[in-house]
């Protein structure tokens, strides 16, 4: 268990690879704001299999040069602010891909594989720009034609925020089990979470069936409301009416930094 | 009688009519439209549509995270799906990547999600996108996020079914990799609608009128199928129906 | 939810590939006292990954014509006898293989690809036995040399028993997840259940965590006590008394037909 | 001061010594004495020592079925695993298919399990096998479920590391791919271990005695082993330890 959400951020070196899940699963919202007051830079972000607001306040705050991902989408709101000026302006690389695929390659690193085959795809455009996806063949020849083999993906850290923790650094996650293939995939899993579990999540069997287990994970603190602004699953909405805010603000370059400013710098971590 | 009817609820209508009759329909994200019109086929099926809307809680029967509406697809268990397209083109190709060069695109849209998955595994894929402007439907797209058509020799069970705008119904003849325009919505016309079609598409001598919702039908849809897409959809269910049974 | 487990028995047909777990997993007992009883033939057992008294049972009755697993255990009571004196009479077909790769190639059919590469197994005998099985290389040329590439295992049937199961026909397996591999990767998974859980398990975010949805179950029946003289995890151990019996009257062909008579046919299959 | 232990002890506690300051060690199907020793060790460890037991309830951190074992493996996250053999050869390969002609084998072994996967992925396997005569250690087994050393080629962090039987411990020489006897137990001679042993290994000068366990060992065995233990071996825990706190 580490001591606050700054300890955890610095668990996240410079260029460092990192999956992150999209706004309707468990956004460490806090360790990213934690992320950006330390000034986190070269990050290559992967979204799993999307990415929303995280992913456009790191890229907004300059912290991202890679981003990896089949989509950003914040939903009703629109398009993503910075995202979208950091594509235009041709500030961060993007690597397009396609949800199954990001899947299936953290599904490989999970089986310690190099590659997963994938259906689809082919014809798509987003197979030339990708050298980490290949054609192959059906080595049983069945006939069903091409298919894409996916380079296994291994992120440095995964960061996610869930419902609950024990004190024996088990995670509760339920059905949101893209973070448990997440966790098994990366080198090591950095959590924040909302409420104390009092008890051994693994010793319910309950319990147990949403659980990413501690051996996968390399730090965890306790963050209420740590998904705010977003949702989280469960537990609470997001805050709209401050996500409007956010919208709004970023719209600049400017209004983002103040966005940062009111939000991020002036305020302690954890609301 | 004719009852007055908000176009929102017309294409939920005209939407829930394709999917009748199916066991198992997946709505991805941002889709309270096509997610509106599963849940309006599932009220008519008398309970055996099964409705699986990724970002709900109660209309999803997924356990396994974000791989299994993939994995389902790929089983041959989902029936329906919907894609929509920043640009779409006359063969039925979609971009959800942006306008332009890419990768610096002057117009970025969000991404490929699973488009380039889905497209090829979901026998029935309906397109949807509201806008019905040349901006939007245009002869080719700039950026292939997911073919519409593909060689004989790529597994392809799945593809396009129909294509359903702001202002009429196209369906899709694989064979020709071409849309035929099916019904106009009431209130537009054939003209307006090849005015505004970027791409060559097939056109009847005779288009009848995209057929209005039955009264039954909008009670429903204001009724039953405004609370639950209120759940995951809660500013699309206030815009439109004044629901508020979410608000926070 | 069917009327019995005859009815439940009267959908495996014969020749069926028959996908079941291991012991201490969820085994299906009354319906394979229900398989016996009807007579079914022809059946091609997978055990996912080993198969226990399940499959000896089957095999000493007679319904078994191929046996695909990692291995036949029945833990500490010994040889499975019924097992053994096939393999000596050569009156299966045996398939041998081993745990990650039985794992891998359900995993290949859940995600409907045709095969999964694995690690491991090269220089291994089995590997000569298997013509699904082929050694390939990472077409990413990373160096780690030679895979083995799996054929997808597609199951006709996944039977298996569940703590719990409700009325919308969703059953609850706990962190028994081979389980949901097994129902995701087969045509239909036939269930029986110890115990009607009064609610949806879907909507409680807790149990929904452990549950095979509906979606994937061909038909239900509850069986209280349905995995003895096995034991089902978290629920009843397994009947030791009952199980020594077996071994003992099991040595000898008669004595497994004495078994059969006594526990099969002369009994209703729901004890 | 020495106390008396039985044989089941002295296995617990030299495979224990193996596993000091490994951070996790899991035990497959049927390993009573592997497990033992891993709980043991556990106990040892203050804690930092994980062990994930198949076919236990208390004893297992995995929440993902089946195929978490193996892939935690690959991943890396596995420092020492058990694996036995109906026969096991000088090379270390191990047989647990069956003596006589494949497939239909004059004796039948239960299976391979895992073992064609795990031998190649965790650095420290280690064999057990209590039965020590020439019809088990053989010098070549007739069925390799998996082989004690690779090609160059072959990608192979892991594999055997010493094997234990009743009799003794050998190391294990992955260079030469040769076995050399490291220790007898007490009550059991050179000479015998070279009698009963169907291999060529190699053999120093000075063999020394397995060391007996520890008094405080004895009772950490007898006591908190004996009971965890016992949850996923009952009839083993009453055998050796008398212990029936798991009896139905």
């Amino acid at each position: 268990m580490l001591d606050d959400i700054d300890a955890l951020a610095a668990r996240v070196p410079d260029g460092a690879k990192v999956a992150l899940p999209p706004d309707y699963s468990g956004c460490a919202m806090a360790a990213v704001r934690a992320l950006i007051k330390r000034g986190v830079r070269d990050l290559h972000l992967i979204g799993v299999p999307s990415v929303g607001f995280q992913g456009d306040m790191l890229i907004g705050a300059g912290c991202v040069a890679t981003l990896e991902t089949a989509a950003v989408t914040i939903g009703e709101y629109g398009l993503a602010p910075c995202f979208t000026r950091a594509i235009k302006a041709g500030t961060i690389k993007m690597i397009d891909g396609t949800c199954p695929a990001i899947h299936a390659g953290l599904q490989a690193a999970e089986k310690g594989i190099p590659f997963m085959p994938v259906r689809g795809i082919v014809g798509s455009d987003l197979l030339e720009q990708r050298d980490d996806w290949m054609v192959g063949n059906d080595p049983f020849g069945d006939d069903q034609g091409p298919l894409v083999l996916v380079k296994a993906i291994t992120p440095d850290v995964t960061l996610i925020h869930a419902p609950l923790a024990d004190r024996h650094g088990n995670a509760w996650i339920g059905v949101r089990r893209e973070m448990m293939v997440m966790a098994h995939a990366a080198k090591t899993t950095l959590v924040t979470f909302d409420k104390l579990y009092d008890g051994d999540l693994l010793a319910d069997a309950e319990m147990a069936a949403g659980t990413i287990p501690a051996l996968y994970i390399g730090g965890l603190t306790q963050v209420e409301n740590g998904a705010w602004p977003v949702g989280l699953f469960g537990a609470y909405p997001a805050d709209d009416t401050h996500l409007r805010a956010y919208m709004e603000m970023a719209r600049t370059e400017e209004g983002f930094q103040a966005y940062v400013n009111a939000n991020v710098l002036d305020r302690k971590a954890a609301e | 009688m004719t009852a007055t009817f908000q176009p929102e609820e017309l294409l939920i209508s005209t939407i829930a009519d394709m999917l009748d009759g199916l066991g198992h329909v997946a709505i991805g994200a941002s889709s309270p439209i096509p997610g509106g019109a599963a849940l309006l086929a599932r009220a008519r099926s008398g309970g055996s549509l099964r409705v699986s809307m990724l970002g709900s809680e109660d209309h999803n029967a997924f356990t396994n995270g974000g791989t299994e509406l993939f994995d389902c697809a790929a089983q041959g268990r989902i029936d329906a799906f919907f894609l929509g397209g920043g640009q779409i083109d006359g063969a039925a190709n979609i971009n959800l990547v942006g306008i332009g060069d890419y990768p610096q695109t002057k117009v970025r849209f969000p991404g490929s999600f699973g488009s380039a998955y889905l497209y090829f595994l979901v026998p029935r894929v309906i397109l949807f996108r509201e806008e019905h402007t040349p901006r939007v439907l245009v002869p080719k797209v700039d950026f292939i996020s997911a073919p519409g058509t593909s060689a004989p020799d790529v597994y392809r069970p799945g593809g396009p079914y129909a294509l359903v705008t702001g202002r009429c119904v196209f369906d899709f003849d694989k064979a020709q990799a071409r849309f035929r325009l099916k019904s106009v919505h009431p209130g537009h016309t054939v003209e307006e609608v090849a005015d505004m079609t970027g791409f060559d598409c097939d056109q009847p001598d005779r288009v009848g009128e995209t057929p209005a919702p039955a009264a039954e039908t909008l009670e429903l849809i204001r009724g039953r199928v405004a609370d639950e897409i209120a759940e995951t959809y809660p500013a699309f269910a206030a815009r439109v129906f004044n629901n508020t049974a979410s608000a926070a």
